[in-house]
């Protein structure tokens, strides 16, 4: 058939980039014609294929470190249309391992959540494990066009894929609170994604396409994808609940089952972030201002703080780490700030964007493997209070070690790979000067030691006497293989700084990492260190009553009631901010303070 | 011809105007309910006369479809009203 | 060209509408009423764009309007899975109300149900 | 013979415009639910059929001609029925308040 | 001519009236109504910017389906209305938000007029490629051929929907049917609404879907009357909506994402590109998907109204009673 190839045709290994995209979507198709046990079975079946599919991506993609989207990239014209007409799918160095990191983490889930979803042969089917067996498929379906579409009303519908499948996650227990986080959710999730289809009809009224490659390409600058570039910027911040748009994570992510949480943490933000680096680095890079850059790290640095201190003051686990994540969210943000290149006046995608992308790969690995394990430790001890949450690692030890490790890994000590990128967005930092973002990325690790530290110590503690009679030992028996798959999450997460990301990510060669052993301690001690101080100052734990400690805690009085005080407000504040009318207020003030931030830079 | 019929799609909307805004503040919920029916008349008519203005013959199916459609609109409203009023009330035990 | 101006300022204002209802009004049935007019506001300037782009015999660009025929069915799935969840956070809770600590006290039935 | 076209076309638009007038003079003046369900479903039926009557003839095919009338019988049917369904709920209203 | 503007500002303006209506009004339940006129006025508007296609969408699913679905809601949410209505924000917030939306529509107004005068647009690339389908529509040509990945994700969004709505249902009433709670006598005028309008209905919705190749309509369009018909049958009680566990409901709703997808990856081995029809059997193909899409869409949009299961499944083996009257869905 004449195919009208204008431009780069399709590339030999396109053929996979369907493949990520259509199995997951015919094994939830299949899933729910199929019904019952092999809803399960389906879905399970489709994970190997579809992590061989990313891992093949990943390979086939050509190594082109610091190349424009246009010639490092395997390309796919869907129908044979090229691009405006039709839409083309792209894998460049970022997509690819974002598909493997999302293969690797619904594998992972996929396995764990055997232990609650199981559908038991011959059984009549139920709501929750057949309704858990097509979301899964459907949150990677919606990950994967994500990664890979190179049109933006794709990304739009890829976009509500995934909300759609992650709202029903979160209320799939049918409590109140989580059908209340749920609807939460999906109306804050629904403004987010019309605000981003009013930016792609202004940038289709200027420039007549959609596809990301021509828009690079007729993008200049002008009202048009000035007040595009807000819009879709807010609105996508709206659906990665970067502070102050935060009012549904904390919720939404507590509230959803264990592997639910996993997903919804680990992969479901990550789409819409995906889409941001795509938007201010593939479509309009000369676009953004040292304004609007500066104040989108200036909201990640608000967000690591405000989401690490109110974590440290969270009586449950899952909510701590739920707020965990909101910090996390903020580390990744921290990225724009950094590569914006001011004589080019555009965003350069240089080692900033690789320790931003790998800080995402890590907290996704990490991050997933917490959640799976605060799940294993609620069955285990039958409540996740934290304060009562003495002698779960006797009772699930595989679990809490993969709690452990996960948090060693987030909080960037080596050979972690939030620790290789700390050290390229260190190095960013250094190179362009800018030293109070390299204050704010170490705060970071301390602030996640600080909650590690903290349930860690609560959690290895010996079970006190008095509260183990009332608990009855055998609450709930919990399998090894999900144990495992948080394991083995959280080794991943520990091993990426080992593996060399040059082929995928855009680390400069200049950019190797000073593998001194001074430096390698010093990284690897400090968040363990002022996280413990943070720990002891801010955290929410009870004074111990008599020896050594009461005394010792005596002596820091002041600092401690001044801890405190500081936790207590942060809590107001962050309880002011996530009031629905300030979130509007936060949302619309936002578009306008990026409107004007990106008009400056005219 | 067409500014005849331009006069006369005016004239049509400024009589919908009016009866919409005494039907949707009509007091009960049955005045409301013929908000429908009356953009089931007074729209459709506009609607022909736009799509002869226009040219555009597809007017006549948007036409048949939104009859059909403030129908449906109507029958579901007269539908949850009776509904509501019975017995069981609206309360959330209604359905 | 005219229809093109009207329209578009009309869209423009149904947007503002819309996003005022969907944040000012704290009843969630209102707020998806506002998202519903905040899309329909949005997909009105595909339409307008759509005009402005008619050439080669179309009145119109057909590639927005038929970005507009999707969005409006993805929108109507948005509502109705939004009404549907909150109709049964109201059954369950007895409150339509989403301020924080709403669900918890009006939960009528126990955490453990 | 167009002009003549066109004539039919004036004149049956023009009585449709006096019905539609009829009709919501009367939604507007007329007391309660029911005399002004009275006005809405009798008088705008024969205003729309009569601008139906009078655009048959702009029609560009016979087929397009059909259509309006398939309108308009549609719109009748729906509103003899939907009147009927919103004098009961006017009636239960009545009853109730 | 200077008539025609007058008549663009004042559509314009009955519409913006509405919609100020919509927002402003107290009591919910007039909302809803006022949306519905809001949307069969909006219909209105997309005649005069010459998208009749759009047009009958937004009639069908912007007012009809949605109207129905929100007037529901209204009535059963009426009684906690009072308590949630007094959370709203004082006056100063107000006034913030409303400001600042007013800012964020200036400026997307703004931008309205900076747009180049030539206006970008991809129509003769869609004339000049429209021999490859053979359609005449150019716009069932955009949503079949040149951008099918989104019109095939969309039914995947659809399908989301459905499931989202089912898993909202009680544990104990899986496997059971939503009902839309018809009452004991049934009402006369309801009853004879639904016998005469479904079977006009139906051949509407079949007639605007075969329409689509050279006019205005399509599949989704024809799918939203079916629907509707579906619904309206369901409310005058003639019928019932199947178990949500029966096998042919669920390949209803399967099918016609499923059928996209196979003929998809023939286009892939056949004529070397996902999506893409061979040589000549573009136009069969096409009407081969549309006809699936119009059985999935109409079961889809009626089971969204419809809502999540309430009664429990039936005894094991009683047929389902009254199988659903004429309509296109099993």
């Amino acid at each position: 058939m004449a195919v009208p190839v204008s431009g780069p045709g399709s590339t030999e290994g396109g053929a996979l980039l369907v493949l990520a995209i259509v199995i997951p979507v015919a094994a939830a198709l299949l899933g729910f014609a199929a019904g019952g046990r092999r809803t399960e079975r389906i879905a399970l079946g489709a994970l190997p294929i579809g992590l061989t599919v990313a891992v093949l991506i990943a390979a086939a993609v050509p190594p082109a470190s610091a190349v424009p989207l246009t010639d490092g990239v395997l390309t796919y014209l869907l129908g044979g249309w090229a691009p405006p007409l039709g839409v083309a799918l792209r894998a460049d160095g970022l997509s690819a391992v974002m598909l493997v990191i999302a293969a690797v983490v619904v594998c992972a889930v996929g396995v764990f959540a055997r232990a609650d979803f199981a559908i038991a042969d011959g059984a009549a089917e139920t709501r929750a494990p057949f309704a858990f067996w097509i979301l899964l498929p459907m949150i990677w379906a919606g990950l994967n066009t994500v990664f890979l579409a190179g049109d933006l009303f794709t990304l739009y519908v890829a976009l509500e894929i995934l909300t759609f499948a992650a709202v029903p996650l979160v209320c799939l227990d049918g409590r109140g609170e989580t059908l209340q986080a749920a609807l939460r959710y999906l109306l804050f999730a629904l403004l987010g994604s019309v605000l981003y289809l009013a930016g792609t009809v202004l940038l289709y009224g200027a420039y007549g396409t959609l596809d990301i490659v021509l828009l690079s390409q007729r993008v200049a600058v002008a009202p048009a994808p000035l007040v595009a570039g807000a819009l879709m910027t807010v609105g996508l911040l709206a659906k990665t609940a970067l502070v102050p748009l935060h009012l549904w994570l904390p919720p939404a992510h507590a509230g959803a089952p264990p592997a639910g949480s996993a997903l919804l943490s680990a992969l479901v933000v990550k789409g819409s972030f995906f889409i941001v680096v795509r938007l201010w680095f593939d479509v309009m890079p000369g676009l953004p201002s040292v304004a609007a850059t500066q104040m989108l790290s200036t909201l990640g640095a608000a967000a690591i703080v405000l989401g690490s201190v109110v974590a440290l003051r969270q009586e449950r686990l899952k909510l701590l780490i739920a707020y965990s994540t909101l910090a996390q969210i903020g580390y990744l943000f921290l990225l724009f700030g950094l590569a914006f290149d001011v004589d080019s006046a555009a965003m350069q995608k240089g080692d900033a964007l690789a320790g931003g992308m790998l800080q995402a790969m890590s907290h996704a690995t990490a991050k997933a493997a917490m959640f799976m394990a605060a799940g294993s430790i609620y069955v285990a001890m039958g409540h996740d209070r934290i304060a009562a949450l003495a002698g779960a690692g006797r009772r699930v030890p595989v679990a809490v070690l993969a709690f452990a490790l996960g948090g060693v890994a987030l909080a960037g000590l080596p050979p972690g790979g939030a620790y290789l990128a700390k050290e390229l967005l260190l190095g960013a930092a250094a190179r362009t000067g800018q030293w109070w973002w390299a204050v704010v990325i170490q705060a970071g690790g301390a602030f996640t030691g600080a909650y590690l530290l903290l349930v860690l110590a609560r959690v290895l503690a010996p079970p006190d006497r008095a509260a183990a009679g009332d608990v009855d030992t055998h609450h709930g028996r919990v399998a090894w293989y999900p144990q495992a798959a948080a394991l083995v999450l959280a080794m991943v997460s520990l091993s990426l700084g080992l593996v060399d990301w040059s082929a995928w990510l855009p680390i400069p060669p200049g950019a190797r990492l000073a593998a001194s052993v001074v430096d390698t301690l010093a990284a690897a001690v400090w968040p363990v260190l002022a996280g413990g101080v943070l720990a002891v100052l801010i955290g929410r734990w009870t004074t111990p009553s008599g020896g050594r400690l009461a005394r010792a805690v005596a002596t820091l009085g002041p600092l401690r009631r001044g801890g405190i005080a500081l936790g207590e407000n942060v809590c107001r504040g962050d309880a002011f901010l996530r009031r629905w009318p300030m979130a509007g207020v936060s949302l619309l003030a936002l578009a306008v303070a990026f409107g004007a931030a990106l008009w400056t830079g005219r | 011809m067409n500014e005849f019929l331009t006069v006369m799609v005016g004239l049509v909307l400024a009589l919908l105007a009016l009866g919409l805004v005494r039907v949707l503040r009509g007091p009960g919920d049955a005045d409301r309910m013929m908000a429908a029916q009356l953009i089931g008349t007074c729209g459709i008519a506009a609607l022909l006369l736009i799509g002869v203005i226009g040219g555009t013959s597809a007017a006549i199916d948007v036409a048949l479809v939104l009859a059909l459609l403030a129908t449906f609109a109507a029958a579901a409203f007269a539908d949850c009203a009776r509904r509501t009023a019975q017995p069981g009330g609206p309360g959330p035990e209604a359905p | 060209m005219s229809e093109v101006l009207v329209f578009g300022l009309c869209a423009a204002v149904v947007a503002g509408l819309g996003l005022y209802g969907a944040i000012v009004d704290p009843r969630p049935l209102r707020k998806i009423l506002g998202f519903n007019l905040l899309g329909s506001g949005v997909f009105l300037f595909f339409g307008v764009v759509a005009r402005r782009g008619a050439a080669a015999g179309f009145p119109g660009d057909p590639v927005p309007q038929a970005l507009v025929i999707t969005g409006i069915v993805v929108a109507f799935s948005a509502t109705a899975l939004a009404v549907t969840l909150l109709l049964r956070f109201f059954e369950t809770t007895g409150s339509s109300s989403l301020r924080d600590g709403a669900a918890a006290d009006g939960a009528r039935d126990t955490a453990e149900s | 013979m167009s002009v003549l076209l066109d004539l039919v076309t004036i004149v049956m638009v023009s009585a449709g415009m006096v019905f539609f007038l009829a009709g919501t003079v009367g939604l507007l003046r007329f007391p309660d639910t029911l005399t002004r369900l009275h006005a809405l479903t009798k008088a705008d039926n024969i205003g729309l059929g009569l601008v139906v009557i009078g655009l048959v003839p702009q029609a560009g095919s016979l087929r397009d001609g059909l259509k309006l009338l398939c309108v308009w019988l549609l719109v009748l049917l729906a509103s003899a029925t939907v009147s009927q369904l919103v004098a009961q709920a006017a009636r239960r209203e009545g009853d109730s308040s | 001519m200077t008539i025609v503007p007058a008549l663009d500002l004042f559509v314009a303006g009955v519409v913006l009236v509405v919609a100020v209506w919509t927002v402003a009004v107290r009591n919910t339940s007039s909302a809803v109504v006022g949306f519905v006129a809001y949307g069969l006025l909006l219909a209105l508007v997309w005649v005069r910017l010459g998208a009749p296609d759009v047009a009958l969408t937004e009639a069908a699913i912007g007012s009809g389906l949605t109207g129905a679905l929100l007037i529901g809601a209204a009535a059963r949410l009426r009684a906690g209305e009072s308590t949630v209505a007094a959370e709203r924000p004082g006056v100063p917030v107000r006034l913030l938000i409303a400001a600042l939306a007013t800012v964020v529509a200036a400026a997307i107004a703004g931008v309205l007029l900076s747009l180049p005068d030539p206006a970008p647009t991809l129509a003769p690339e869609a004339t000049a490629n429209a021999g490859a389908t053979g359609l005449g529509n150019p716009i069932t040509n955009v949503l079949m051929a040149f951008r099918a990945m989104d019109t095939m994700l969309e039914k995947v969004v659809l399908l989301l929907a459905v499931l989202g709505i089912w898993s909202l249902s009680p544990d104990a009433a899986w496997g059971g049917r939503p009902h839309l709670p018809h009452r004991a006598e049934p009402d006369a005028a309801l009853e004879f609404l639904a016998r005469v309008l479904t079977p006009v209905g139906v051949v509407l919705g079949i007639a605007v879907l075969w329409v689509s190749a050279d006019h205005p309509g399509g599949a989704f369009q024809g799918a939203t009357i079916l629907a509707a018909m579906w619904l309206l049958v369901l409310m005058a009680g003639l019928g019932e909506v199947p178990d949500i566990g029966r096998r042919r409901l669920r390949l209803a709703l399967v099918v016609g994402p499923a059928v996209f997808l196979t003929i998809g990856l023939g286009g892939l081995v056949v004529s070397g590109a996902f999506l893409s029809y061979p040589q000549g059997f573009a136009k069969p193909l096409i009407l081969a998907i549309e006809f699936a899409m119009i059985l999935t869409v109409a079961t889809t949009l009626g089971l969204l109204v419809a809502g999540p299961p309430v009664a429990g499944p039936p005894a094991a083996g009683s047929a389902a009673a009254g199988s659903p009257a004429r309509r296109a869905a099993p």
